[in-house]
């Protein structure tokens, strides 16, 4: 009902929103079964799949226990807040690959913790999506939090609730919501990652339960790489598939 | 037991001239003090620095004792806020409970519901209350805890006008025996709540005193004209109106400025401006040089029409010079 | 002012801060002077820059042109708009690599434009960077335009001005902000890019107009993570650090 | 030229039940119509509706022409809204001419700021200007384009009650000639701007009228009630002071009610409940068996005090069953 103005503004909004769907739809339309059928037999895809759930898994939990108490309180604000909102938002400018060199100088062999190994390790791979999923759990989070009107906090306080009980009672409560997008959207991130994880441990050692010993996996995004500089788009597309399916399925459980 | 507050507190933000707010009064147990004034007047900031929600420099005190560093939880007030902030998350039961964990004295929510006439509510949530049951709410949940005084954040403004003047019967009699400390803009509501009135203007009070004596005795020009009193400068009026010599100002009720009165008293002569009806009679505006006055009246004016007007000696206040404007 | 809970939650918080900081601060404290100005003489780096700072720069135009419009029309609300929405977020959801081959899938030689080719050119990298940058774009765009006070626009429309005026003269103007921080965004997240690039363009041949010829160039997260797989450590951290400089110098300027 | 508007209009949101629209009225040229109504009863709604904001289904008629699917730019009214709504990235100036470029017609801004009295604002901007300030801007800058008629929005609503009574008078006189069709939920302010008052309830106007008639002759209990008139059911009375017998209720303004008069009108025993000073005498609560009475009176009562009350028969008013409640 905008008249000549929203059919162009709808016309230019459809050729974005082609553009962003039409892969999707040519990528499903073109999928081979058997090789989807053979992949998701394999038990290489099996241990993959496993240390990509995984890992982005870790990397959420310290993001939100970590990253929860800074977004409170930067929604309360405090004096040189601005330096942390930038170090905050720093890995969205830090470009992938370069976010894994950052990761090797800080904790690699020459870093903070010399003991310990980051090369090729869980560890080396949970620090690298931490550093990039945290600003999306501190971020949402944050917001969330700055939506809470404060007279509910004022009002707890008044009725004796500690800052910490006023946290637990009435901020977590209200905030819920947002903290668990905070984490889906973190841990969405973590899954995504390939460029800090190719650079700090294209290959992961790892403890794999269902076999009860160390093994050796790639990080799905990389494995997909990996696949398709060797053996091709079609056997990646494969792979690709049953990730796409795995990812939306747990979408859709969390929503 | 009555307390004493004292207050002198700068609110620095970023970008404005800092606001200073300095006041210093007592409470009486039981008493309502109604701090009436413009909205920037600091009133509701006064309020909620009692209630130690802000961060300030300077110092607040209680009974002589310096509290400006103890939280809102060590401070014993109850605070009921213009939206009634009820935690949208609890039940009107949980709300009403919320502070009992902290209170091992607090009353039975399902108690204090009743009291105020609200038990059928209990299992409701808030957003399905309407303006008026959400105020008994926020008036139960604050009750409850027992405090040592209640702090009212005009919770009558977001009302329609029938509601808030039932409203303001019922809060008459719910708050008569409480301590409270009660916040508006709205003359009638204060008229009507008050034991004493403190006026505020720029973060000072300028006049503290009984009902009677902010709204016939105004301390200053403001004072006069934001409790509907008129004022005139003494200047434009002839030297026998005036109540005495060092008078700046002259303030009068409109309701006894008399029309075409006896001329017993000083009699001014005006022109008719606007005639607006109220309950019971008009509310008139008069010319009288370059002042304006207004009176209520209920004989029949025309807009135009020169009357006699007369302020009757009784019911004339001088305002004098050297009171804080 | 919040007691121990203060405390606590500064903690958690400073933790968080030191695990996304001190890689920084490594980083640059462990810099070989003598690497970075070789690396800042090359050719071949310039190039690479050039592309990096090009490619990006058409990807968020792109972004922008058909992604206001698209954000406009959400922030106004229609039916059918939780599907656009999924639509839209779809990039920030699916692994950079797989983003890459669903690019190759729609618009590679079997997709939807089978007459343009993709793999190594710069269409294919702005193709790749559109997608995953346009959802940048459009929320923070979508978010500018919801703030406006809706009865701003009734205002508007009662005075004569039609939807497009009204768009013109008080949509614009009052979400600018907003648009500007979608397209630095938008911008920021095509110069990190490393999975999609390094599947469509991994080599990218452009023209490279201070030469006047075709020539090869890598994007810069996919030539460090060439060079620190190629060279090692120490080079790949020059040439990231030249980029690190560039991105927070073109940030500062935009602010 | 007066005009006529025809509304049927059904709102749907999702997660609420969707609401009707009904109202039909005409506008004399050079009128005020007032819309009065409590929140939630459609009246903002209804003015906007007329401004062709919103989606609905059902149909808006503007002198018998269908004009639902005209856009906001089509439809000749200028709205002022409740916060003014001033464009914040232009000035005074540039906000009061900006329908200049669609409107060939248009007054010249700096003329339209002078009329108001608010030339000085011309190059300041909206965020630097008080609430008065920025409402005369609001009405410099819709009348500027010369509509057809001013909607208003309880522009007077977000004011302190000192500035609104004075802002109140000025606008008055501002849009004394102007076609407007002013909301608002204070019946003060719709006695002294309204030549008409259309009462509206759920979507529905209950009652069009004169001011007399509306405050005077209300058309149901809830009119009375919104308008300030007490209102008995006729089965608390005695049968003489019901003034006919197929009347359900009894409307009486507070002012009529007689206390202690001579009995020339059936006469009624009441209890004295709460005594509230206003300018110039006192609101009275009544205790008349179940039902409360309001009276105004400047005699000095106690509560609990029985009183004689009179309600005189020519102020009595008789609401007949049949009318819509």
């Amino acid at each position: 009902n905008d008249g000549w103005f929203g059919v162009a503004a709808a016309t230019f909004g459809v050729v974005l929103l082609l553009a962003l769907g039409m892969p999707l739809v040519m990528f499903i339309t073109r999928q081979n079964p058997s090789l989807i059928v053979e992949a998701a037999r394999s038990s290489e895809v099996h241990t993959m799949l496993y240390l990509t759930i995984y890992g982005p898994l870790l990397a959420t939990v310290a993001s939100l226990v970590f990253g929860v108490p800074l977004a409170y309180l930067l929604a309360r604000g405090f004096s040189g807040q601005a330096i942390v909102e930038s170090l905050v938002d720093l890995p969205l400018v830090v470009p992938h690959s370069v976010a894994g060199i950052l990761i090797l100088f800080g904790f690699g062999r020459r870093g903070l913790f010399p003991g310990v190994s980051v090369l090729t390790t869980i560890t080396g791979m949970v620090l690298a999506l931490t550093f990039v999923s945290a600003p999306f759990a501190v971020n949402t989070t944050r917001e969330a939090f700055e939506t809470i009107d404060s007279r509910l906090e004022y009002a707890a306080r008044s009725h004796g609730a500690t800052p910490f009980e006023t946290f637990r009672r009435i901020q977590i409560p209200l905030a819920y919501r947002g903290i668990l997008t905070g984490g889906v959207l973190a841990w969405a991130r973590g899954v995504s990652e390939f460029g800090a994880v190719a650079v700090v441990a294209y290959s992961v050692n790892f403890f794999y339960p269902f076999t009860g010993e160390e093994t050796v996996a790639q990080h799905a995004p990389v494995y997909i790489f990996n696949t398709f500089t060797s053996a091709g788009l079609a056997d990646a597309s494969a792979v690709a598939f049953i990730l796409l399916v795995m990812s939306a399925g747990i979408f859709l459980i969390v929503r | 037991m009555s307390f004493e507050l004292d207050i002198g507190a700068t609110f620095t933000t970023q970008g404005t001239d800092p606001f200073d707010l300095d006041a210093e009064f007592e409470v009486e147990t039981g008493e309502t003090l109604v701090v009436l004034g413009p909205s920037g007047s600091g009133k509701t900031l006064l309020l909620e620095t009692i209630a130690g929600y802000h961060d300030h420099s300077g110092r607040v005190f209680f009974d002589g004792r310096d509290v400006t560093d103890d939280p809102p939880e060590e401070r014993d007030f109850g605070f009921v806020f213009q939206d009634y902030a009820l935690f949208p998350h609890l039940t009107v039961r949980e709300n009403v409970a919320f502070g009992a964990r902290y209170h091992p004295d607090a009353l039975d929510a399902e108690s204090v519901l009743a009291d105020l006439g609200v038990a059928h509510l209990a299992d409701r949530w808030p957003r399905t209350l309407s303006g008026g049951e959400a105020q008994r709410v926020a008036l139960a949940r604050s009750l409850a805890i027992r405090p040592e005084a209640l702090l009212l954040d005009e919770p009558l403004s977001a009302l329609d006008v029938p509601t808030r003047e039932v409203l303001r019967d019922d809060l008459q009699d719910l708050i008569a025996d409480v301590t409270s400390i009660y916040v508006t803009h709205n003359r009638t509501t204060a008229r009507a709540l008050a034991d004493r009135i403190a006026v505020m203007r720029d973060g000072r009070i300028v006049q503290l005193g009984t009902v009677e004596e902010v709204f016939r005795r105004p301390a200053t020009p403001f004072v006069a004209w934001f409790t509907g009193s008129n004022c005139l400068p003494a200047t434009a009026l002839s030297d026998e109106v005036v109540p005495q010599p060092s008078a700046t100002h002259v303030a009068i009720r409109p309701e006894f400025v008399e029309l075409d009165g006896a001329a017993t008293n000083a009699s001014l002569s005006a022109t008719v401006g606007r005639v607006t009806p109220r309950d019971g009679d008009n509310r008139v505006t008069l010319s009288l040089g370059d002042e304006v006055l207004t009176a209520f009246s209920s004989r029949s004016l025309s807009p135009g029409e020169t009357v006699a007007v007369s302020l009757p000696s009784d019911h004339r206040w001088a305002i004098e010079d050297g009171r804080p404007e």
